[in-house]
């Protein structure tokens, strides 16, 4: 496994890389989530790239505490991440969630709590480029933990206080 | 006990203050909630931002029932948009 | 897209390639599940290959079917699919679908939907090769249509019939 | 009415029978159940796997309250392991 230090990358993410990481001849099933920029967010239209920025060494030590936490809730193989930082262009991943597990449902609903738990809790931002260059700050959310309600309704979005 | 502590700003907190770092006198101990309404005080025109960050210390997220003292520093977490 | 034909292959299933048919402006994530052949079973272990078959034209037609549907249900950008035929070595895909949509909950459902309803439905059959050449019929299960019930307890296993 | 028609074996029954496909004389019209049942009594050892297994007919499973008739053949999809 890659040193947690890697989970944020100034560099472009390598999907091939990330799969190789969570390789494991007890997996049968591994799922990879890629975050992409899209062209449009909420009433927004036109975006052309995005740019992160991080409080990094508290994102990468909650990040490797959300990675302990679904390891230890959800019997997988392996779990590894990639989370971008500096300006991302249309189309390329903004983060990258490997999952290797003997069984589908393992690594669906491992690389599910995954995600919407570093949205909730990684202090990282991100802002949105317009093809003027003019760019926005996502609204966002406060950060708290993702419940298990909340990634069970599978639509956890806008603001929720702990 | 009034105490001065060294506060860290990220992202849109950090631009609309034009500052990543002040230096703030607050009284301690204190709650997060606390915390938060001291800053909105200082800058009453980001206080909705204040208001929906969350307080870190030691690269975690304070507990928000918890009475925080012997701080020398926070940062702020304003509303959080990584994935 | 791909012709429908190209669904079921003969030949090695290329993760970068299928991922690349899926690729949208408008798709913010993207999910790319990937069964594997892995080194045991339900009562069996020292599995080193998989070996598949399938009756070609109606699995085809049903996974087309299969991929029409989800896509009717759920407003995802694009799925694309390939799944393999013959002979795969221990930890070679056997299987590869990829979703892109807007957001990452349409992504997921989608792809546990398209998994799901592969495995109760299409005609296709695999047979466990071990160290010393033998090979055993996977026990398998009766075709059927994947209930929303079963897809939502993730845990549909064994024989239901309809 | 008595009918021959043709039965297409796949798999792990393919293999059972020694025969892809064989000639089978049965009563029409007919459910799927009753298809299934007579190529079980032909072949009892067999027996639950076919009991297992599904009737499909121009590339669909056919639904099982139907009365089928005017077939010429049906292919039986024994228990499916695919993805």
């Amino acid at each position: 496994m890659a040193p947690i230090a890697d989970i944020l990358s100034a560099a472009a993410l390598d999907r091939e890389a990330l799969r190789a990481e969570v390789s494991d001849p007890a997996a049968g099933a591994v799922l990879l989530f890629e975050g992409t920029v899209r062209d449009h967010s909420e009433g927004l239209t036109g975006v052309v790239a995005l740019e992160y920025e991080a409080h990094v060494s508290m994102a990468v030590r909650i990040i490797a505490g959300i990675l302990e936490e679904v390891r230890g809730e959800i019997p997988v193989r392996k779990i590894a991440v990639r989370h971008r930082l500096g300006r991302v262009e249309l189309g390329e991943p903004t983060i990258l969630i490997a999952v290797s597990a003997a069984h589908r449902d393992e690594a669906y609903r491992a690389s599910r709590a995954v995600i919407d738990r570093i949205k909730h809790e990684a202090p990282i931002w991100k802002r949105e480029i317009l093809r003027d260059g003019s760019g926005t700050w996502s609204k966002g959310c406060t950060a708290h933990r993702a419940t298990e309600e909340e990634v069970k309704s599978q639509s956890a979005k806008g603001k929720v206080q702990i | 006990m009034t105490q001065t502590i060294r506060v860290n700003y990220y992202a849109q907190l950090r631009e609309a203050l034009k500052t990543a770092s002040e230096e703030v006198a607050v009284e301690l101990p204190a709650r997060e909630r606390d915390i938060l309404e001291r800053l909105a005080a200082l800058h009453p025109r980001q206080r909705d931002l204040f208001l929906a960050s969350r307080v870190a210390v030691d690269e975690g997220y304070v507990n928000a029932q918890s009475l925080l003292d012997g701080l020398s520093g926070v940062d702020i977490i304003s509303p959080i948009s990584g994935g």
